[in-house]
């Protein structure tokens, strides 16, 4: 099966920035993709470059195996839900959604039908009349989504789609974009730089750093095994422990990953340590400890008695949990 | 006189930096008029009625010739050359400040005058006037001339009319017991300088100023320092007829340097205004009609020419502007002059009449001569208080 | 401190507005109360009486209507072209970044920058040296060159408030260049351009310093306004149509606050 | 959304010329740009600027002395002609001028700009909008002849005054040395007054549109903060609008270097750079000094353009 997106050796410079350095990735079809990283690691330039707004420097790109040299966004069927939505200001919501039909020459009677039958995917069955404007934010998103979807776009690229909104609105967002994707099978490519975004909706993350992609796999891979310490610092909530450290430890003298909820709390023995802060989650409490010059967070679930701060404890961990990586950034 | 005119050909090509055409020979013959005509001429010199329905030499004429005549005024003599430079006119009433700089120019052609029958009426005094007649050729039909007379109020002279130009040059008391400061004004034209040194001619002969137009560096140089202390006396220099006549109403002006158009003007508006023709004399104007060298209606320029030379013409611009007629003729017998109309307007004066010309450094009189350029910089000096 | 925001002056501050708006318009009033004077040749204040006599003559003045109707054509042409040119200009200053971007901007500012009578005077030696005879051309020639900026300001200021994101919106929808412009950009920037258009009509059509160097002896309504006033025939005649100009230039001057009042503020745009 | 893959994911190019232009301008973003460009820079940059040079270039010229008549060899005897005392004056006077036009200016039209941006709201901001714009859009020529009513020593100013039995007033003022005169509209006041009418509305609009930038939370932060409401005038908002006054003063001070009309109207007939400049090129046909006497308001343009985009003017032109 040809892949929805694949980039061999792309590369993207803007003046002296080295935008997107070399990049390989394969987006399969009908898969929800993520780009994480933080800001200026890339991950924008090469959903642009997917869309059309940027051509690479060098390198190839395909979509589901036809070539995207040359080929102007306009002619790439692979729509994009903005970060700011850049509805029109000077339509209506419904000939916004519309916008796409219209230019493509459709009759003003079956684009206004197909917009209407977006809207209604997307729960904003009566604001066709409205205008951007009188619209709030998580709408707007919707609207944003709906004059993608008309198009019946083979991609669908989401630029930041949930940054603007607030964090209730963006958890059911996550919810409904995620089934709107598995309702409709159509290839989802979205860039973020929040990770649990990431891990929470997408099938495969790619993580990018310094316009390389540093690494990809299926959100527990790249939770559970980050490949470098740059994944690791910036994905999970993992302690990442130094070679010296983990020597002083008693393991291996490589960089480490070491999940919080992995490290229990014993009496007598382990790794002697001083808890330092406790923080209550609900559903767990979070402790920060010091063992030697080396501090680790430790997710203690409910249930178990919380040390005092000061107090002395042992840490342990069964050897499995140490995940050993990548110096490297 | 050739070194005269080679300092003249220099000149006038100054404001042109488009090449100058090669003059032509005069018309043969007048032929059909080519429907339009397009003249520079000064304020009040071309009326067709607008302003005063009897005031009309105009209008006929379009009749008559089927010459449409569209009119361009302009202010200053060099407004004319520049204009005349520009082009796209037939016709131009220059004065003799700018006369000979459009011959040297040639801006302007020589004019054929057996195509124009009026040309032998023509007072004597001018048929062959050196600033329209160059080695025998003429440049252009005489229009009017007239003095620059001393305008003032009558009020503030207790109905007695200054004997001399003092009243603007020097400070004193006026009749009416109020100091002239403030209450004077001066032309706005570096021409007048040449004014100063009428003055000086008359009250310091020791100077040996034989020609105002013609001054070494120390004439030169005495009639600027008049001129400065003319400076602390006037409040605006008038540049324009009509704002001088404004400022005799609305300004509390009352003696000037001035044309007897705008003592007509004012006098018929009943204001308290007279003109003298000082004991010093006067400079004055004598303007000629000249045809542009690449007029695009040479016909119904020429039919033009005629038609200003006639008596009736004449008559009625000399009333209108105060200027003297070019044909004895039309000082008899004319309604809107009438018979003294001439003697008012100084026709009897021709000989104390210093006319405009462009002072040159290679004068006559005497070796050498301070060049008008000089004039033009030094009289913005003197206005700006230097 | 609180007084400061809330929606009341404090009342020396009324007064200063209040005395400059008058400031501004007293001397107008004067210009409407002299275009019904039975004085003729000059002013004399006070009126000696009042006549609606001269809205007639000025009606019948062939001069009038000519010099009007070569403003109009200059300014309409003249506006025509600032409205390309500084359209052009502000979409390539505002839409892209390249070399030279802040020049450019310098140059389209600089006709107004610098003094009429240097435009004027350099263009009119420059006529001069290419042997280029004066024409309606001439005029709006020199017109166009200070009224880009008017459209300029106002069009960049439109841009640079415009999503860049939008452009991408339309083309990522399908719609090609051509497409894009006429249904994207063309709407977002027509109030802007609008009121760019009318005030450079307004600039051409009241320019006279420019001119004067650039008309050889045609007449637009300003230099005949200056040759009426310095030789006046029937001079309340030249106040008749400085008012009629007034009256006739208010509604666009409120249609173009109107327009451009949610979007984007004209402010600032004059000569 | 049935048939969701029904078509190909790449789509034809489209027929005709629009679509392989709007392709190549794809591809080729420069070449749209040199497109957008090529007419304002032919127009302003060749046009424009290239008549600019070869006006300056001519004042490298000079006048022969002797003839009158322009010499075209290289030399600088131009310029010290115009270093000559008289013509210094002129330049001398024109910035002064300029200057004190400027400033009185700024000081008119902040209260009404700051009112019109700050209180003014609905009907009052369109009638505020209207009473700066209104003025601006009526005939420059004939604001002039009204002022010239007005100052006239028989004019308006004397009549109210002497109503007002305050003539005495008006005659001690006119008496100042130097900028009175025997009458307003023949001194320095009056040139001055008329100058700051005509260019005032080009000093409120920049000025306004800067304040309206300004958020109001930025104010009321300052007042927060412990400011009185004149330190957060002083330390808040006159910066910011700063470059609003800043932009309307490059039209002010542009407009009084060049203008040659008002002063020949209202003035006491000594030159200002305007006139001059025109003085010698129409009348003394001086093309060469006329050139000269144009770099003048060029340079001081130029620094002053320097110094304004330094401080963010060009942004609220």
């Amino acid at each position: 099966m040809t892949a929805a997106v694949s980039f061999s050796g792309v590369s993207r410079h803007f003046g002296k920035v080295q935008a997107v350095d070399r990049v390989d990735l394969v987006v399969e079809p009908g898969e929800f993709f993520a780009m994480l990283g933080p800001s200026g690691s890339g991950k924008t330039t090469c959903l642009r470059l997917i869309a059309g707004f940027e051509q690479p420097d060098s390198g190839h790109i395909e979509i589901f195996g036809e070539t995207a040299e040359g080929v102007p966004p306009y002619r790439r069927n692979v729509n994009t839900v903005f970060q700011d939505y850049a509805l029109f200001p000077h339509f209506s919501i419904l000939d916004n959604v519309a916008y796409g039909l219209m230019v493509k020459g459709i009759g003003k009677a079956e684009r206004h039908r197909q917009a209407e039958e977006a809207l209604a995917l997307v729960k904003l069955p009566d604001y066709g009349a409205r205008k951007p404007g009188q619209l709030s934010g998580g709408q707007r998103q919707r609207v944003a989504l709906a004059r993608a979807l008309v198009n019946r776009p083979r991609v669908l690229l989401l630029d930041e789609p949930l940054g603007a909104l607030d964090l209730k609105l963006r958890e059911s967002m996550q919810e409904e974009l995620k089934s709107l994707q598995r309702s409709l099978g159509i290839t989802f490519i979205f860039v973020t730089h929040d990770q649990g975004e990431a891990l929470s909706m997408a099938d495969r993350v790619a993580v990018f750093n310094k316009g390389r992609i540093v690494q990809a796999g299926t959100p527990q891979e790249i939770y559970n095994r980050p490949k470098t310490r740059f994944v690791a610092d910036f994905v999970g909530s993992s302690n990442v422990i130094d070679p010296d450290a983990m020597r002083y430890f008693g393991g291996e003298a490589r960089c480490a990953s070491l999940r919080p909820e992995a490290i229990s709390l014993v009496r007598d023995g382990g790794v002697r340590a001083h808890v330092r802060s406790a923080a209550f989650l609900g559903a767990a409490t979070r402790l920060g400890v010091t063992a030697g010059d080396v501090s680790l967070s430790v997710m203690l679930p409910a249930g178990q008695p919380v040390p005092e701060q000061g107090t002395e404890v042992g840490l342990t961990w069964a050897p499995g949990d140490v995940h050993y990586m990548d110096d490297a950034a | 006189m050739t070194s005269f005119l080679k300092t003249c050909t220099t000149l006038s090509v100054f404001l042109s930096f488009t090449t100058a055409s090669i003059a032509q020979e005069p018309l043969k013959a007048v032929g059909a008029g080519e429907g339009a005509l397009s003249i520079v001429a000064w304020a009040g010199y071309i009326e067709r009625g607008e302003t005063d329905k009897n005031y009309d030499w105009v209008t006929k004429f379009e009749t008559e010739t089927g010459c449409k005549v569209s009119v361009k005024t302009a202010a200053t003599s060099d407004e004319m050359v520049s204009l005349m430079n520009e082009g796209g006119f037939d016709l131009v009433t220059a004065s003799g400040d700018a006369s000979l700089r459009l011959i040297a120019g040639k801006r302007v052609q020589p004019i054929n005058t057996a195509l124009i029958p009026s040309w032998k009426t023509l007072d004597e005094r001018l048929q062959n006037a050196p600033w329209h007649t160059v080695k025998g050729v003429h440049y252009g039909v005489p229009y009017v001339w007239g003095p620059n007379v001393l305008m003032y109020n009558t009020d503030a002279f207790k109905g007695e009319a200054p004997k001399s130009w003092k009243v603007v040059f020097e400070e004193m008391t006026l009749p009416d017991g109020k100091s002239n400061k403030g209450r004077v004004q001066a032309y706005d034209g570096p021409i007048y300088v040449a004014d100063a040194a009428l003055y000086l001619k008359a009250h310091k002969p020791e100077l040996g100023i034989k020609d105002p137009y013609e001054l070494n560096e120390d004439q030169y140089k005495a009639a600027l320092e008049l001129l400065r202390g003319q400076r602390k006396l006037v409040g605006r220099y008038w540049h324009d007829a009509m704002i001088q006549t404004d400022d005799f109403k609305n300004e509390g002006v009352v003696a000037s340097g001035s044309w007897p158009f705008q003592v007509n003007l004012l006098q018929a508006e009943k204001a308290k205004i007279a003109s003298t023709f000082p004991e010093e004399g006067t400079t004055g104007w004598a303007d000629t009609t000249m045809l542009h060298a690449d007029a695009a209606h040479p016909n119904c320029a020429y039919k033009w020419m005629e038609h200003s030379l006639s008596a009736k013409v004449q008559g009625d611009v000399s009333a209108w502007f105060g200027a003297n007629p070019s044909v004895p003729a039309a000082c008899k017998g004319n309604a809107l002059l009438t018979d003294e109309g001439c003697a008012t307007n100084g026709y009897d004066n021709f000989a104390k009449i210093s006319f405009w010309k462009t002072p040159i450094s290679k004068c006559e009189s005497q070796g050498e001569c301070v060049p008008y350029h000089r004039w033009v910089s030094d009289y913005i000096g003197v206005i700006g208080g230097r | 401190m609180r007084s400061d925001t809330e929606a009341t002056a404090s009342l020396p501050l009324k007064i200063a507005a209040g005395a400059g708006i008058a400031f501004l318009h007293l001397p107008i009033l004067l210009i409407f109360v002299y275009a019904f004077t039975t004085e003729e040749k000059s002013f004399q204040w006070p009126p000696p009486g009042l006549t609606l006599n001269w809205f007639s003559v000025a009606w019948n003045r062939p001069d009038v209507w000519q010099a009007l109707s070569l403003s109009v054509k200059v300014a309409s042409v003249a506006t025509a072209i600032a409205l390309l040119l500084g359209t052009l200009a502000a979409a390539a200053v505002s839409q892209t970044r390249f070399f030279g971007r802040e020049a450019i901007s310098l140059l389209v500012i600089l006709p107004i920058a610098l003094p009429g009578i240097i435009t004027g005077i350099a263009l009119r030696s420059a006529f001069s040296l290419a042997d280029i005879p004066y024409s309606l051309w001439t005029i709006i020639l020199g017109h166009g060159t200070f009224c880009v900026v008017v459209v300029y300001n106002n069009a960049v200021a439109r841009f640079r408030r415009t999503s860049g994101s939008l452009i991408e919106a339309s083309m990522d929808l399908g719609a090609d260049g051509f497409q894009t412009f006429r249904h994207i950009i063309l709407p977002n920037i027509a109030t802007a351009l609008l009121a760019g258009g009318m005030l450079a009509f307004a600039l051409s059509f009241d320019e006279v310093i420019v001119t004067t160097f650039t008309g050889g002896q045609q007449a637009t309504l300003p230099i005949w306004m200056l040759q009426e006033l310095i030789r006046p025939r029937q001079r309340p005649v030249t106040n008749v149509v400085a008012v009629v100009v007034v009256l006739v230039t208010f509604l666009p001057i409120l249609a173009a606050y109107y327009l451009t009042r949610d979007t984007d503020e004209i402010a600032g745009s004059g000569k | 959304m049935t048939g969701a893959f029904s078509q190909g994911v790449i789509s034809a190019r489209r027929a005709g010329l629009s679509g392989r232009l709007s392709d190549l301008f794809w591809r080729r973003p420069q070449l749209l740009l040199i497109l957008m460009l090529t007419p304002p820079l032919l127009w302003l940059g060749i046009i424009y600027v290239g008549s600019l040079l070869a006006l300056l270039a001519q004042s490298f010229f000079a006048i022969d002395d002797f003839s009158g008549l322009v010499t075209y060899e290289l030399t600088l005897d131009t310029y010290r002609q115009l270093l000559n005392p008289a013509n210094l004056d002129i330049i001398l006077r024109t910035l002064v001028m300029a200057v004190a036009v400027t400033v009185a200016s700024a000081f008119i039209a902040f209260p009404i700009a700051y009112y019109a941006a700050r209180y003014a709201k609905g009907r009052w901001k369109a009638f505020f909008y209207l009473g700066v714009m209104m003025p601006l859009w009526s005939s420059y020529l004939v604001k002039v002849y009204a002022w010239k009513l007005i100052l006239a020593k028989e004019g308006i100013l004397t009549w109210i005054f002497a109503r007002l039995h305050l003539s005495s007033v008006l005659d001690s003022v006119l008496a100042l040395p130097v900028i009175g005169g025997n009458s307003l509209s023949v001194s320095y006041i009056g040139t001055f007054l008329v100058f700051v009418y005509i260019w005032l509305p080009y000093m409120i609009l920049p000025t306004q549109a800067a304040l309206e930038r300004v958020p109001k939370t930025l104010v009321e932060a300052s007042g927060d903060l412990g400011a009185t409401p004149r330190q957060t005038f002083f330390t808040v908002l006159l910066p910011l609008a700063l470059p609003g006054l800043v932009a309307g003063s490059i039209f002010t001070f542009s407009l009084t270097l060049g203008d040659y009309i008002i002063p020949q109207i209202i003035g006491s007939s000594r030159l200002f750079i305007g006139q001059a400049v025109y003085a010698q090129q129409g009348t003394a046909g001086n093309v060469p000094l006329a050139a000269a006497f144009s770099v003048v308001p060029i340079v001081i343009m130029g620094v002053y353009l320097a110094i304004a985009k330094r401080m963010g003017a060009f942004d609220a032109l």
